[in-house]
């Protein structure tokens, strides 16, 4: 594959932009859930990226930092789906419902 | 322990003592902090003494290490270094005559609370004598923010009825000055790699006019709203308005010669280069203070506003002569806070004593109290002169010698200044006339009783000074002499090196 | 051989009793109000500390209400002593500064070194020349003779020692004014003799009226003190000093040495001027004086006839090479003091209260010693001063008597046919007033006299000045002899049954007598020139040569009038007196039917010249009133509107961002997110864009 | 070759993003999601990251959204009828636009930056090395030596995680709230 980096990054962008609208706009937790980890996978894209280009500058000598940054923002993902998602089986539970506007516990 | 650390700690040590004391001994909590104030004054009035007017050097200097400072890669040593010069010694020494004299005024009006308000008192008197024996930048910002604190609880604790608005108004506008001063503070440890103001003043030299106008600003804001100037003034009225009697005294007799000493201190001895460039507009603050707080003084029926403009007045003077950058001016200056500290803080004793009798301070209320308080009519009417500057009292020296001063380098912005000689005289002389002149009417004014044997004699170390000083200013004069040189000395040589520079203005980015 | 400085340490006594005097007789004061129980317990504060405290109700006669001195009777002697010393060494010092055989030299004590201002020191030190000679005569001299009658007119004041503390410091402060080498020391007496010139208007404060002129006196005399303070700064600036005598001495020298200093010197010498015309009541500045009457008579008799008012003349005398050193502003100087003898003099020519027209009458006099300091005639305003503080005193004094035989009456139409009840007072009184409107061959006469004709020689146009002062010196005559005739003379128009006019006690009438003496026997300072030689005419000419020659040399000394002139002038004057003096009387001596005739006919006239051609109304209205709404629109508009306004608008801003931001926080994450996104977008754009 | 295989997936990517966040039922923005987890998988395969693309569809595919399913299951969500349909009410308020200007700006800057400021490097590059980038040796011995601190760290967090889930999921028992 010879695409440049660059598009890469392009497309990192756009998945995130997409999941960020996705974030702000969505009003089901779980959705926003989804949006957060399309994000997330945007960042793993371009922490890819941005290793592929490393390599690619260094005469095939492989950069091993961003693999292992994406390991590590999966693991963070699993680990932010599993609160999350406990977050709403809580919620669920106390107000029969999963929809962002009925609580603003956060409010003042 | 060195009379200077134990000048600065002994009033801490007795507000400790204070704190230990039950709640309701207010003879002992009194007794405690009048016998430390007295020892204090005694110890500071030692140390002006003992100091030597010939030597510019910093005398009976403390330096103990104290912490280091991180500062772009290296670290600041930090120390607890105090010294007196003649740039400070009249102040510490006026600070340290204060406090007793402030104490015995409060066993009039502070009958509530006692036991807190003799602690503030001792702590504020720690944080004065420290702004103006501080020798290191950071001790000196510490004891300035010090003296903040406590002044906060005088007025909101014990304050008047707007004591909450004066208050939030008074510390905004002083925290507002400070963080810029703090900025300046960090810039100028971060520049140089000290915090030593002496040594931080020789080698301000090398920062180039660019960085040095920047910090002289940032310093001086902070200054200018403690004098108050100006356009930074609206606090001043209503902080004094609230307080009671003693924290004016405080206020006005030190607080805000902690902005006139800051000036000298660090906006002129630090940034010369820069002063130079705003003298001024320094000059035209000045001016416009001593014409403005005496029009704003002359609107006023309430006698302590009345007095709390005209320290905006007064202070206008000490702005003025500061700036001229001669040695009258600067002398001048020096001698007038002092005096501006006993003229004002014996005006506000006495109105605070009226009031403590009436229970009100306008001016209409009253009237001929001169027949039945004749010693509180001739003590007022001294204040007033001495306010005025009435040759042979204290006031006239400090004037004369700003104006004179002043003259040789802006005769214009002077000559409106005069007018503040004119001005002066009307609302004071307005002020006594409808206090002690005129028929006696009111019953309640015909029973007043006279000063007693505690107000006289708290009265009279500062009416000694007005004498003394209006009489032979020199002995105060010729301590202050060897600092306003060599003071002088590197204003004239910043002069000289932009004069130099002028050409072209480097870039110093 | 001249005494060293060191000889003359007594000297700064002369100053310095009446100082010490002064504090006595405080202390006498204040021991008398605590031997009153003025303050006695702070217990028992009603009706307990003021003997005198509860029948104030604005009444006029408190020394009348008869207040045993007690304690503070002391203060009398001491005063009067203190003075007495005080002249005799002022007297003494003079015989030694005559038995000099150099008449330029002046005796020097050791100086008081005041201030160091660092770049000068200002050190003061007390000299008596031949100017301050005739000045310290006088003040001592004359301020004896006014506290000797002080002593009776003041009987019963419950202030009784406070006033002698008051007279004895502004005596003190008059000779710092007069003894001091150096301008700063003149300043301090100049504002010290103002200060108790406040005082002492103010004396009897309760009355309200009396403290508003005192305080009305002190800012008139501050804003001449603001001139002056000025003035002092630009000679400071011009010759480094302020020693009067180097001062003086180094005019001429600078203006040879740089022209470009001649408009300095203008300036410094209108500013000095404007301080003179505070202190000295010129116009525009005079309108304090007819109210500082408000005060006792002594005092008007001391303060603002004899010695105070005259420290303006005194001023520009000492200085004189530096307003000599520019013929405009010595003209000036001429017709201002022209125009102030006009105008007052026609102002007291409609007074009812004798003592206004004796104010007004000074500050016409005033106005002649000025028109005579235009002419360059120095010595003949000193002339003129001293002969005035002879006769003012003398009539001050003599209105005193009047004002007490008729129990504080001062209006001249409540008056009438007192020369039948004061005899002595009568006497001496019509010696003052023949003195006052120049008859012939009294004192008055030959200063008056000097003037007009120093102001003819000068000729161009102080011709029309010459003309000016001529009518003033009809107008004198003529409201002086109204003055006599409406007071002694005609129909007694006061209620006899009230109360008996009665002499006053010797020790009032005595300083009268010496006065009228003075006041006949002046003129023999300085005999005309046209008077044979052994009378020794222009006596002061000669005696004050020594100061004066430095400005008349700068400003050319007149031709001398031919004789046939002089003599002419003499008559003119004689002729103008005599035939006012005799019109005014018999106009006068049947009673006030002619004033009240005046009022009748032309309300608004009478009207005009009784306020003084209106100029107090027009500070009122002009500078007063603005200065006060000034006040207000700073107190209220700038300072609470605008910049309390911006302050607290601050704070508002402050609260009511945090309240709309408050809604922000709508604990919708989603909104949260929003702000981070838009914030994280604006952060990287910025951070691009500075690459 | 491969370029077209690596446009036609990121397509796919985006296209299933779009349905993610616009699908009204949560069971489609799953199904979606899966879709776009296994693109970007196939893209990773494609720049040379084997084990990253197998961690991708193990991880992500495998656990992640079976634990989403789960939710929804549990939860009862899923049955919102009409299925499938656009959830276009979303973009009739006012947050649409402000959430278009954040996040066209965010995609805009990020755009930006990758054409003009990621270095371009040339076409002939020299080949990946065979076993890719993220050959499982090498990223084995890197995370157990160079970032051991962080994978220790992450273990904790991992820990933290099952014990607050534990502490959220569980049935309260009495006591109100």
């Amino acid at each position: 594959m010879s695409v440049p980096p660059s598009h890469l990054f392009v497309v990192a962008a756009l998945l995130f932009s997409i999941g960020a609208a996705g974030f702000f706009l969505r009003r089901n937790v779980i959705v926003v859930l989804m949006c957060i980890e399309l994000m997330l996978n945007a960042a793993n894209l371009s922490f890819l990226a941005a290793s592929r280009m490393h390599t690619l500058a260094h005469g095939g000598q492989p950069d091993l930092q961003g693999p292992i940054f994406a390991l590590f923002v999966i693991v963070i993902a699993a680990v932010e789906a599993a609160v999350g998602l406990a977050l709403v089986i809580a919620l669920y539970r106390n107000k029969q419902t999963v929809s962002l506007d009925e609580v603003a516990e956060l409010k003042d | 322990m060195d009379s200077l650390t134990l000048l600065v700690f002994l009033p801490l040590l007795g507000a400790l003592v204070v704190a230990l004391t039950p709640r309701d001994a207010i003879a002992l909590q009194r007794g405690i902090t009048f016998t430390t104030l007295l020892a204090v004054c005694l110890l500071g009035l030692k140390a002006c003494v003992g100091f030597d007017g010939s030597s510019a050097a910093c005398q009976q200097v403390v330096d103990i290490p104290w912490f280091a400072l991180p500062a772009g890669g290296s670290t600041v040593p930090v120390h607890f270094k105090l010294g007196l010069d003649g740039l400070s010694v009249l102040m510490v020494g006026l600070t340290a005559l204060l406090g007793p004299i402030v104490m015995l005024s409060t066993w009039g009006h502070i009958t509530t609370r006692v036991k807190e308000y003799t602690i503030w008192l001792l702590v504020m008197q720690s944080g004065m004598l420290g702004v103006f024996l501080a020798l290191d930048i950071v001790l000196f910002y510490v004891f300035w923010e010090l003296t903040l604190i406590p002044l906060y609880f005088m007025v909101g604790i014990w304050g008047g009825e707007r004591r909450l608005y004066a208050t939030i108004k008074f510390f905004l506008y002083t925290m507002a000055g400070s963080l810029v001063m703090l900025v300046g503070v960090i810039l100028l440890i971060y520049l140089l790699k000290t915090a030593d103001i002496q040594a931080l003043t020789e080698g301000a030299d090398r920062l180039g006019l660019t960085r040095q106008t920047w910090l002289f600003w940032a310093f001086a804001l902070a200054f200018l709203i403690k004098v108050p100037s100006l356009p930074f003034h609206t606090w001043l009225p209503d902080a004094h308005t609230e307080a009671p009697t003693s924290g004016s005294v405080i206020l006005a007799g030190v607080l805000l010669k902690m902005g006139t000493y800051g000036l000298l201190r660090f906006c002129i001895a630090m940034f010369p280069a820069a002063a130079i460039g705003a003298a001024p507009l320094m000059m035209a603050l000045g001016m416009l203070g001593i014409v403005y707080g005496a029009l704003l003084a002359m609107a006023q029926y309430d006698l302590k506003r009345l007095v709390a403009c005209s320290s905006v007045s007064h202070l206008g003077y000490v702005l003025l002569g500061m700036f001229a950058f001669t040695q009258a001016g600067v002398r001048g200056s020096v001698l007038q806070m002092v005096n501006h500290g006993l003229s004002t803080g014996l005006l506000f004793l006495l109105i605070g004593m009226i009031y403590e009798r009436r229970h009100t301070r306008m001016l209409d209320q009253f009237g001929g109290l001169a027949r039945v308080m004749p010693l509180f009519a001739l003590f007022f009417t001294l204040a007033v002169l001495s306010s005025v500057g009435l040759p042979g009292l204290n006031g006239f020296v400090g004037e004369y010698l700003i104006l004179l001063g002043s003259f040789e380098p802006q005769p214009w912005i002077t000559s409106v200044a005069v007018t503040g000689v004119i001005f002066g005289a009307i609302y004071l002389l307005m002020a006594t006339r409808k206090l002690l002149y005129g028929p006696l009417e009111r019953p309640e004014n015909k029973a007043l009783s006279d000063i007693n044997l505690r107000e006289v004699g708290l009265m009279l170390p500062i009416v000694v000074l007005f004498f003394w000083i209006g009489f032979a200013p020199n002995t105060f004069l010729s301590r202050t002499d060897a600092s306003i040189d060599a003071l002088l000395a590197r204003v004239a040589k910043a002069r000289v090196t932009l004069a130099a520079e002028l050409p072209r203005e480097p870039d110093h980015r | 051989m001249p005494p060293t400085q060191a000889d003359l340490v007594w000297m700064w006594w002369i100053p310095l009793l009446p100082l010490i005097g002064s504090a006595v007789c405080g202390i006498l004061h204040l021991l008398t109000l605590r031997s009153r129980g003025a303050w006695a317990h702070k217990a028992g504060g009603h009706g307990h500390g003021h003997d005198h405290g509860h029948d104030d109700a604005g009444h006029a006669d408190h020394d009348h209400a008869s207040v045993e001195a007690g304690i503070g009777a002391l203060a009398y002697p001491v005063a009067v002593l203190a003075m007495a010393v005080s002249f005799v060494l002022a007297l003494a010092a003079v015989v030694q500064l005559g038995s000099l055989s150099d008449i330029a030299v002046s005796i020097e004590g050791p100086a008081w070194q005041w201030i160091d201002t660092g770049v000068f020191p200002i050190d003061i030190s007390i000299v008596i020349d031949r100017l301050s000679a005739v000045m310290v005569l006088i003040v001592t001299g004359v301020g004896l003779l006014i506290h000797v009658y002080a002593g009776g007119y003041m009987k019963g004041d419950p202030g009784f020692a406070k006033f002698f503390a008051y007279l004895n410091l502004f005596v003190f402060a008059m000779l710092m004014l007069v003894l001091s080498s150096n301008l700063v020391g003149l300043f301090v007496g100049w504002e010290g003799v103002g200060l108790c010139s406040y005082l002492l208007i103010g004396f009897w404060y309760e009355k309200g009226w009396p403290a508003e002129a005192g305080q009305k006196a002190f800012v008139m005399n501050r804003i001449g003190d603001a001139c002056f303070l000025v003035g002092s700064f630009l000679l400071v600036h011009l010759f480094g000093t302020l020693d009067l005598s180097d001062i003086a001495g180094s005019v001429a020298g600078k203006l040879s040495s740089d022209p470009g200093a001649q408009f300095e010197l203008l300036i410094a010498g209108l500013c000095l001027f404007g301080g003179a015309c505070g202190k000295s009541a010129q116009f525009p500045l005079f309108t304090w004086l007819p109210d500082a009457m408000a005060g006792p008579t002594p005092v008007s008799a001391l303060i603002h006839a004899a010695t105070m008012v005259t420290a303006g003349v005194y001023l520009l005398v000492r200085l004189n090479p530096l307003f000599a050193a520019n013929p405009t502003l010595m003209f000036v100087i001429a017709c201002v003091g022209a125009l102030t003898a006009f105008i007052a003099g026609t102002t007291a020519l409609v007074q009812r209260d004798i003592k206004k027209v004796l104010a007004y009458s000074t500050v016409s006099q005033l106005g002649y010693m000025f028109l005579a300091l235009g002419t360059g005639a120095f010595a003949s305003a000193i002339f003129h001063l001293a002969t005035h503080a002879f006769f003012k005193a003398l009539l001050f004094l003599g209105a005193g008597s009047v004002i007490h035989g008729m129990h504080h009456e001062q209006d001249m139409h409540k008056m009438g046919n007192l020369r039948r009840y004061m005899p002595q007072t009568f006497l001496t009184f019509v010696v003052g007033a023949a003195a006052l409107s120049g008859l012939p061959l009294m004192s008055g006469f030959f200063s008056k006299d000097e003037i007009l004709a120093h102001t003819f020689a000068r000729g161009g146009g102080y011709y029309a000045l010459w003309l000016i002062g001529i009518v003033t010196a009809a107008l004198t005559a003529f409201y002086t002899w109204r003055m006599v005739a409406l007071t002694f003379f005609g129909p007694e128009r006061f209620d006899k049954a009230k109360f008996q006019p009665h002499e006053s006690s010797s020790l009032m009438t005595l300083p009268l007598l010496v006065l009228a003496a003075l006041a006949i026997l002046g003129g023999a300072l300085s005999f005309p020139a046209v008077f044979p030689a052994f009378l020794q005419p222009e006596y002061m000419h000669d005696w004050l040569r020594p100061v004066t020659e430095p400005g008349v040399e700068l400003l050319g000394a007149a031709h001398p009038l031919p004789h046939s002139t002089e003599w002419i002038l003499l008559a003119l004057g004689a002729l103008v007196a005599l035939v006012f003096a005799h019109t005014a009387f018999h106009r006068f001596k049947h009673g006030p039917q002619t004033d009240l005739a005046t009022f009748e006919r032309s309300p608004l006239r009478a009207r005009f010249l009784s306020e003084a051609w209106g100029i107090d109304a027009l500070y009122t209205r002009f500078v007063v009133g603005p200065v006060r709404v000034l006040g207000l629109v700073v107190a209220a508009l700038i300072d609470g509107t605008l910049i309390d306004g911006f302050v607290n608008g601050a704070a508002q801003a402050a609260l009511s961002g945090g309240m709309r931001l408050r809604r922000m926080t709508s604990g919708s994450i989603a909104t949260y997110g929003l702000w981070m996104g838009a914030v994280t977008a604006l952060i990287a754009i910025l951070l691009v864009w500075n690459r | 070759m491969a370029n077209l295989i690596f446009y036609v997936m990121a397509l796919v990517a985006v296209v299933a993003a779009l349905g993610v966040v616009s699908a009204r039922n949560p069971m489609m923005s799953i199904l979606a999601l899966l879709t776009s987890f296994f693109a970007l998988a196939t893209i990773y395969l494609l720049a040379g990251f084997q084990t990253l693309a197998a961690v991708q569809i193990l991880v992500y595919a495998g656990a992640i959204l079976v634990l989403f399913l789960f939710v929804i299951m549990l939860l009862n969500l899923a049955d919102v009828k009409p299925l499938a349909r656009i959830d276009l009410v979303l973009f009739h308020e006012r947050k649409a636009i402000w959430t278009m200007l954040v996040a066209g700006s965010l995609l805009g800057i990020g755009a930006f930056v990758a054409l003009q400021a990621v270095p371009v490097v040339a076409a002939s590059a020299p080949a990946l090395p065979d076993q890719g980038i993220d050959g499982l040796q090498a990223l084995a011995d890197a995370m157990f030596s160079r970032y051991l601190l962080p994978f220790e760290a992450v273990s904790v967090l991992l820990l933290a995680t099952a014990v607050a889930v534990l502490v959220l999921a569980k049935r309260k028992r009495g006591g109100a709230r």
